[in-house]
């Protein structure tokens, strides 16, 4: 009866909120927005460095959005890791005899490879760019996991730490480069803007695809009591 | 100058999270003493540049908005920057000695901290709709990495059970911006206010303000949304209770706040003021109600920082549709309830974490006997609570006189009451502390001791705490620096 | 009326049975699954919503990748937390007591208090 | 005319699968059809002019999420956590 009750009343609320949001979404479409973003962007889409305009935001006019997303990435990374309790990558239990799997992994990942690669080139003039490919990237890794694949560089230690930060970690030397060199915050030196975004963009890839790999591989729980260290130091 | 203080701000967390991820414990705890200084020498310097030319606005990558993403630096968030310096910097050293370097999984902590003081400098300072919702999630994940540090079964029932409650809050919060440049086409604070007060704009949509309220104050712990803070408050390491009391349900009230006074008067209503003030107040009744009845000292504390926080939204209803000084006057008494509550409660968290490592236990009963071992910690919970009931000449007495002040002044009496049973209730539950450690049991000699920098920092910042009603003035006096010529608005 | 609103008003309502489910679904995993369903809404409402006159905008769509990535990296952070917390205690959702091994008598010094 | 009967189908077929999600019985199904509503969702992006969001949608969206969700799915079903009860609890209780 309770759970009835409480049903019902959620629905209600849920209906409410839907009518509300629905009859909000209505009057706003109904008067066209006093300022035009896309105008302004595409005015100034030439000096951002990139032709593609969703990259030239992305990592040019909200650049900090995306540091700070990175980060986002990188904190979800280490809650992961800090909890791992990493299953011996020798485990049988690991290795998988599906042979559909073991065609896939073969026939696949070196063309997800590929693929990664043309969508990290491709982000600066068409779609495509870090994310994407970095999320290819991490799905070749997470396949090859699956195909049994000992990653040793996946254990938590000093290996996967530095994975996850190299891309933030040239993102921020950018970032405070450009300040050094005089002009604001993230305000890339007009001559090198297209290189750097390409340089943050490639080692963005790898990070990204780390941290989503780590946290794949950090899923997992196993038996081992103790959180398992490759250094101790 | 100024672009060397927002790199110190912005991004020196930033470089401090992945240094400290690359090391261990020990020497993450060298480099964060490092970067503990730089990080307050640089809250200090932007205190003196503002004070000196007054607020600025700071466009990022040198796009003014709405194309880019722009600060805005005025008084009160160089209030916020260093009530954050203050805190944390305490927290952190508190931590490097109280964490056992000796556990694999502590090292995460530096990495993990400092990505939250990155993400807490990003919103003081943050004047784009969007990006404070990027900080806002760099602050929950990593609050939530760290109340699960460990992974012991309950600390990840409470973790769960938070981060169930940020994602709810930033989603809500996440549809009203996508609302709000639905309508305005822009992302500013500033910008969208701007907007709306100009003439021949279609008025706001109060649905989008209602979105993002409801989405900050289930980060903030609003009653009766509250549920998730008590057990994630109260499991995690003290020192990172400290944090998420004193500071990080703060951020989205921050948010919340100069949503509110920015946007408010065009999108909000009589109404709305009033259900958030009422709602403020049910919280600091049955937020201290609760705190009186938990059986783990903890508990005691993290109930509490329910009702405190209750007051803050107070400033809803007396900012609402009030003459100026009396809106400005609420204003001042919240923020000071703000840092009152911070020092006061961050005091709490680390000497009730000293009590429990000295008798072994966090249940309130097991207390007995403590007051005549550890009478320093005690008498630091003693004074932070001073300050929760709002004794003179506590910062806590300094923020519910102006809010009474203004209260009255708005014509709001309903507040009154509120006030004072707040006091009175949060009066009795730490007496009630006070008496459990007072009673003698026998065969209960044996206490831990913990070092004595443990005890000084938490005496510390209950001192501040206290004090802080005696330089009341000069504090909100930052708060009001005014904004400098050129720059922005 | 455009296509662009069209997926808007689906974003609508996409939001409200995924808070519906969030609220109302007791396994962790299943309320993850609403919360990305909710997530999804958003995004459509927030790209829907500025593109109403059928103009691609690439501002929303930027915000939108942000978002995407920003939600997996909750999920993934939320999946190891439960599976975690299962494995601990057994319970896939948080309505159940809590785990009954704490709140033993015994005052023991917490191995993660330094001597 | 095409276009608007193209967007309606996909809409109702993004909504059907939400609830589906929703109200699968079990858990593992629903998972799967989560995965399908991401590539509905990547279909609904190219729609909307937004090939970006669609690559990512289909990469992260559906393909990471849905395999991180399927993993934890069969586990929580399969795994028996009475077993491994013993020598769980470490150090006390927390504070």
């Amino acid at each position: 009866m309770m759970r009835l009750l409480a049903s019902a009343l959620a629905i209600a609320v849920c209906l409410v909120f839907a009518g509300a949001l629905a009859a909000a979404v209505w009057q706003i479409a109904g008067t066209p927005a006093p300022v035009s973003l896309p105008g302004l962007l595409a005015d100034n889409l030439a000096a951002s460095g990139v032709e593609h305009p969703v990259t030239a935001v992305l990592l040019n006019f909200r650049s900090y959005d995306t540091l700070l997303e990175i980060g986002v990435l990188v904190i979800a990374g280490i809650a992961g890791i800090s909890m791992a309790r990493t299953t011996s990558l020798e485990d049988p239990e690991l290795r998988t005899s599906d042979s559909l799997l073991y065609a896939l992994q073969r026939w696949f990942v070196p063309l997800m490879l590929v693929l990664a690669g043309y969508l990290l080139w491709a982000g600066s003039d068409r779609p495509g760019g870090a994310f994407q490919a970095g999320a290819v990237l991490a799905a070749s890794g997470v396949m090859m996991r699956l195909g049994g694949i000992p990653m040793p560089f996946l254990r938590p230690g000093l290996l996967l730490r530095l994975g996850l930060a190299l891309g933030f970690t040239v993102f921020l030397l950018v970032a405070v480069a450009s300040a050094a060199g005089g002009e604001a915050f993230l305000a890339y030196p007009k001559a090198f803007t297209k290189p750097l975004i390409l340089a943050i963009e490639t080692v963005l890839t790898f990070s990204i695809a780390m941290v989503l790999l780590a946290l794949f591989v950090s899923a997992p729980v196993n038996q081992a009591l103790e959180p398992e260290e490759g250094d101790p130091g | 100058m100024t672009p060397w203080l927002m790199a110190g701000l912005l991004f020196t967390p930033l470089a401090w999270a992945v240094l400290t991820l690359l090391v261990n414990f020990n020497r993450g705890r060298l480099i964060s003493w490092l970067g503990i200084l730089v990080q307050v020498v640089v809250s200090l310097g932007l205190w003196a540049a503002v004070a000196g030319d007054g607020g600025f606005h700071y466009q990022l990558g040198g796009w003014p908005a709405p194309l880019g993403i722009e600060l805005r630096v005025d008084g009160l968030a160089v209030t916020f920057v260093l009530l954050t310096a203050l805190v944390a910097a305490a927290c952190g050293w508190h931590a490097s000695i109280y964490l056992d370097p000796a556990k694999a999984w502590h090292r995460y902590f530096w990495p993990l901290f400092w990505f939250l003081w990155a993400g807490l400098n990003g919103v003081w300072l943050g004047g784009d709709l969007f990006n404070l919702y990027v900080g806002l999630e760099l602050i929950s994940l990593s609050a939530v990495g760290l109340v699960a540090l460990g992974g012991e079964s309950a600390a990840l029932r409470a973790a769960i059970r938070y981060l169930m409650a940020a994602l709810l809050g930033s989603l809500a919060y996440l549809l009203g911006v996508a609302l709000i440049y639905g309508q305005f086409g822009s992302l500013s604070i500033a910008g969208v206010s701007r907007l709306l007060g100009e003439a021949g704009t279609a008025p706001g949509q109060t649905l989008p303000l209602l979105l993002m309220l409801f989405g900050l104050t289930l980060k903030t712990a609003l009653f009766p949304m509250h549920g998730w803070l008590p057990p994630a408050h109260g499991i995690a390491r003290s020192p990172v209770s400290a944090l998420l009391s004193a500071l990080v349900v703060k951020a989205s009230f921050y948010i919340a706040a100069r949503i509110w006074l920015d946007l408010g008067g065009y999108l909000g209503s009589y109404g709305l003021a009033q259900l958030i003030g009422g709602l403020g107040a049910i919280a600091v009744i049955w937020g201290s109600w609760r705190a009186l009845w938990q059986a783990k000292l903890k508990q005691v504390v993290a109930y509490s920082s329910v009702a405190q926080i209750g007051y803050l939204f107070l400033l809803f209803p007396l900012t609402w549709g009030v003459a100026e000084p009396v809106s400005l006057q609420a204003q001042q008494g919240i923020t000071l309830q703000i840092i009152s509550h911070a020092l006061a409660k961050a005091a709490m968290f680390l000497a009730a974490g000293n009590l429990i490592m000295s008798v072994g236990s966090n249940r309130v009963d097991a207390l007995a006997g403590v007051s005549r071992f550890l009478p320093f910690s005690l008498f630091s919970f003693g004074l932070a609570g001073v300050s929760l009931m709002g004794l003179p000449p506590s910062g806590g007495f300094a923020a519910k006189w102006l809010l009474l002040q203004s209260s009255l002044a708005s014509g709001q009496w309903w507040w009154l009451p509120v006030l004072l049973a707040g006091g009175l209730l949060s009066a009795a539950y730490v007496f009630r502390v006070y008496r459990a450690s007072f009673m003698e049991r026998a065969g209960t000699d044996r206490f831990f001791h913990p070092s004595r920098s443990l005890e000084v920092i938490p005496m510390i910042l209950a001192l501040l705490s206290l004090g802080l009603g005696l330089v009341a003035g000069p504090v909100l006096s930052v708060m009001v620096l005014p904004f400098g010529e050129g720059g922005g608005q | 009326m455009t296509p662009s609103l069209l997926y808007a008003f689906a974003g609508v309502l996409l939001c409200s049975l995924g808070l519906f489910g969030f609220i109302r679904l007791a396994h962790l995993l299943r309320k993850l699954l609403a919360f990305n369903l909710m997530g999804s809404g958003v995004f459509l409402v927030m790209v829907g919503l500025a593109q109403r006159d059928g103009e691609p905008d690439p501002v929303p769509q930027a915000l939108v990748l942000t978002g995407i990535v920003v939600a997996i990296a909750a999920t993934a952070l939320a999946v190891v937390l439960i599976r975690r917390y299962y494995h601990l205690s057994g319970q896939a959702t948080l309505a159940g007591p809590a785990a009954t091994q704490h709140g033993t008598a015994k005052p023991v010094v917490r191995a993660e208090d330094r001597s | 005319m095409i276009d608007w009967l193209v967007d309606g189908l996909l809409v109702l077929a993004l909504l059907v699968t939400a609830l589906a999600v929703l109200w699968s019985r079990s858990l593992f199904r629903a998972v799967v059809v989560f995965i399908a509503f991401g590539l509905l969702m990547t279909l609904a992006w190219v729609r909307l002019q937004a090939p970006d969001i669609a690559l990512a949608e289909a990469a992260i969206g559906s393909g990471l999420t849905g395999v991180l969700l399927l993993d934890a799915a069969r586990h929580l079903r399969d795994s028996r956590p009475g077993r491994h009860q013993a020598g769980e609890r470490r150090g006390g209780q927390s504070e």
